[in-house]
């Protein structure tokens, strides 16, 4: 059923490409800790992702398993979030970015553990725990950060306002959504929001940070319409392997 | 005098040396430029196998690699931890390894060229660090012999999944296997410098034996890697780099080539191939982080005062 | 002949590595007269990488062409000097390492318009006009910059100190270099020292800035035996669309 | 007043306005505006085509790219030139760039994600720059004439060359002919959008055509835009992204649906696709170029000074 492999794809990649941006910092953050924390997510996205995009090759049928669509597919095939393709930044963006991420994360899996597909309810259910951890942490830092010193402040306020419109897609519907919704699968985007808003509000509060007003969506990447340029760059780097010596195995 | 006699005298009997207890300044000085130089090691070791996190070939290489570079930070943090009870705090030692003042393992200063590189330095480099590591699980000072056991644990996992890259590189296509010789030529000798010079010029070996913080000389360790890898790498197919190497059936063990000492100088000096890039990186991280740890701090600050003005309102 | 075409890959390989860097400063650089000019030395680079691939890929006869070696080859197939993987740094950086190669290049082009080799010669006689502009361009700015402000003298010094180890290795001969040299076809790397010395030490005198006394010389860039970390990265973004595409025509 | 009839006479005259004339403030500013919008579009518009020249797929197609970055760099070279003429700066016009007081063309809002889309930029950005800027080339200020004369020569070449690249990517494997018919969907409407709002809600449009800086309507251009791209696109076996697309035999054009106005005003107002990229990359060459330029003035100054001291020994 196609539009299920692609809502696969949807979940499959964004974990994919996070997990990738995150994993660039390893052994180039500020304190150990995190140097730890980060493989640590890392590791668990790229954990998802081979579960999401394992499930997707076999509804897709076609021989393809996790490695093919993750290193074979080209950038136009990718459908990820862009918010998860945006450059790390500083520590701070590459936190405000996996905190906004991570409460939308967060409560689409709580909703997929009843999902109409078994398969998927149980990776949702998987998933869910190591997740639980990451918005604890990314929440705990944003607040730390955000009611730190003037220039923290500053840098996480410039974050989060720079990360916002992309945010907003992670809320947009589309027919994809619909044909899942109505199957039972998983619940329509916009019906996460309430919960987000609210996880996201009161954690900014303590963060004494501000709530952008901008309600502009971008789109383009769940559609694969229209990527940022990072993604081309990203699969460069990460499929070279694969794509230089197709017959290898490793 | 007496004092030190009484302290040689626990050491001699396989006695832990705990951080409350007496010892010799030159022993505690010895002791964290080890531990330190071991803990900047691992640090520093996160990059050239993080150079290749982005580019792992599989989904399954990629967490495995993930899991490995997670556990070299882990194993700076207990070293970092361990060198602590000593007097020194970890923010020191980052600021001595990046003036310079402190070392770490000159093989972190050689580049990762190809993937087969990554099954290599968990092979070879885990594998020579294991040798050196082992005996020290039996070292005098007790929080330093502690979290060498923990290390050890895990180093060995990481050797195996090493190995088990090259497996699969020296078995696979003739580009692959191709890879996995020229990760083998070029890690070989600094592998083989990794036990430091010869003892006849080892500077610090002596009094570190007696003190039961070195068990065994650099030769020794040497030996005993050479006669287990060679093996290995006849397993895997490939050839040591080294026409001199034979086995020598009177002395139970290989017979080979020295590593080039000029070469090791050079890397000590900061000639080597990354050295540059391995500092400018860790220094990079230091002075981009600053504003985070201070934010940290600072809002630690402020959870305490509030804290205390809760306490002080609900006194009132 | 493998000597002549492994020598001609080092020709070709170093101008397309720093073509390559060079042309990453497309769009941000300080000033849009070094936009106009670094594009244009890029393009020059590129220009003699089709000359000296191109005439390798006939010395070698398996039918590999210009772009087949610049696109299919892996690092440890490359045999450019290290001193043009390295990282572009700031402005300064880029300019001195252009100038140490420059100064080299142009030596290496005049001897090379006598080469025993016809093709070799009229190579190097098309090359030659555009690097004496290179050369003079980089020279004139080492100097201007380095007798600049303290600011940017002090990171002038620091880029020359931080390649002047990696310009060594553009002296070191080997038995390559001698096979080669005894055809008559190019003169031993060492040879082209006395010549490099007497410009650069002009220049950085003008320049105010101190030569280094470290003649250690990196190796491995053009024996290819040990490349810097820097190159493989170069490869993955440079040969993407012919990996990911091999039965594509451009 | 007289001076402004006068001034209007000669524009109706088809006279050039040089630098040195009298000429209406109003007329200056809205020049400056123009060439100093037109040549920040030469610079931004260098980012989305250098997006790719790392990657570009053969070393010709680098090459070819590269001199085509170059000559946009030297597109801006000539604008700004042109419009120091009016008594601003350089410098001023880049600042009132970076802090958003003067825009650039939208269409370098939209990202270049696969090599097709670098043929597209060619064949239908330069495209419709070129139908812009034709007219241009007859406008009534001196400077800004010569400078379009000259940019349009190499415009046209450019298109060629994009076109070619599509003609490559439409005939080639299946995934060569999807790219370039992704190309074409996702940059046919920005194409269209720059020629402007319709001509009902263009705000500066009357003036500017009376004084002969701007030549044609928005809708007229935008038409001849899209008959002449039509059948090229025909050519290419790609189909433009319009349902509405057709054929009007009376007025002997294509009638097509209008690009989303919508989407337009947010590219405009930051919410395009890459407006931050684009500023923040331009931000960052500026300020880190800080003492570079400062330094090439510095040595100037010192230069000058030097030469002064010798022209004065010469003199004792």
């Amino acid at each position: 059923k196609p539009a299920l492999f692609e809502w696969l794809c949807r979940m499959g990649d964004s974990s994919l490409i996070l997990g990738h941006r995150v994993s660039e910092w390893c052994g180039h953050s500020p304190v150990l800790e995190e140097d730890i924390a980060l493989a640590n997510i890392a590791l668990d996205l790229i954990g998802h992702t081979q579960m999401w995009l394992g499930l997707a090759g076999e509804v897709e049928g076609k021989g393809r398993d996790a490695d093919a669509l993750a290193y074979r597919r080209d950038a136009a095939d990718f459908r990820n979030f862009l918010l998860v393709e945006k450059q790390n930044g500083d520590i701070g963006s590459t936190l405000m970015r996996q905190f906004l991420f991570d409460a939308w994360h967060i409560e689409r899996l709580r909703g997929l553990k009843g999902s109409s597909s078994e398969r998927v309810a149980e990776i949702a259910t998987k998933a869910f725990k190591e997740v639980s951890y990451h918005v604890d942490r990314s929440a705990d830092l944003v607040i730390r950060l955000g009611d730190g010193t003037d220039e923290s402040h500053r840098r996480m306020q410039k974050a989060l306002d720079s990360h916002w419109t992309y945010a907003n897609e992670m809320f947009t519907d589309d027919g994809l959504d619909e044909a899942v919704a109505e199957a039972g699968i998983a619940m329509r985007p916009s019906g996460l929001k309430p919960a987000w808003d609210a996880l996201v509000d009161e954690v900014l509060a303590e963060a004494t940070l501000t709530r952008p007003q901008n309600d502009f969506a971008r789109r383009g990447g769940k559609t694969g319409e229209r990527h940022t340029e990072h993604l081309g760059h990203i699969l460069a780097e990460m499929q070279f392997l694969q794509r230089a010596y197709p017959d290898a195995s490793w | 005098e007496e004092l030190e006699a009484a302290f040689q005298a626990r050491i001699d009997n396989n006695e832990r040396i705990e951080p409350k207890d007496w010892m010799p300044e030159h022993y505690r000085k010895t002791l964290i430029r080890m531990m330190g130089q071991h803990a900047h090691s691992e640090i520093v070791g996160q990059l050239p196998e993080g150079n290749w996190i982005t580019r792992a070939p599989t989904l399954e290489r990629k967490q495995i690699l993930l899991a490995k570079v997670q556990d070299e930070a882990g194993h700076g943090l207990y070293l970092y931890s361990a060198a602590e009870t000593l007097g020194v705090t970890r923010d020191d030692l980052t600021e001595q390894l990046l003036s310079g003042k402190m070392k770490y393992s000159s093989i972190f200063n050689y580049p990762t060229l190809n993937w087969a590189d990554i099954g290599a330095v968990g092979w070879l480099v885990d594998g020579a660090a294991i040798m050196n590591q082992v005996p020290l699980q039996r070292t005098s000072y007790g929080p330093y012999s502690r979290a060498m056991i923990r290390i050890c644990k895990e180093e060995s996992f990481h050797q195996r999944q090493g190995f088990d890259i090259m497996r699969k590189m020296a078995n696979g296509t003739p580009e692959q296997r191709e890879m996995a010789q020229d990760a083998l030529n070029r890690f070989w000798y600094p592998s083989l410098m990794m036990f430091g010079p010869s003892d006849k010029e080892s500077v610090h070996s002596d009094q570190s034996m007696k003190w039961r913080i070195k068990i065994n000389t650099n030769d020794e360790l040497r030996q005993k890697f050479v006669d287990q890898t060679v093996p290995q790498a006849e397993f895997l197919g490939l050839s040591v780099p080294d026409d001199k190497l034979a086995w020598n059936e009177e002395k139970g063990g290989y017979d080979f080539s020295e590593p080039d000492w000029n070469e090791f100088f050079q890397v000590i000096k900061g000639n080597g191939p990354c050295n540059e890039e391995r500092i400018e990186a860790r220094r990079k991280a230091w002075d981009d982080g600053a504003w985070f740890r201070d934010a940290l701090t600072a809002h630690a600050e402020k959870q305490a005062q509030r804290r205390g003005e809760g306490v002080l309102q609900a006194a009132e």
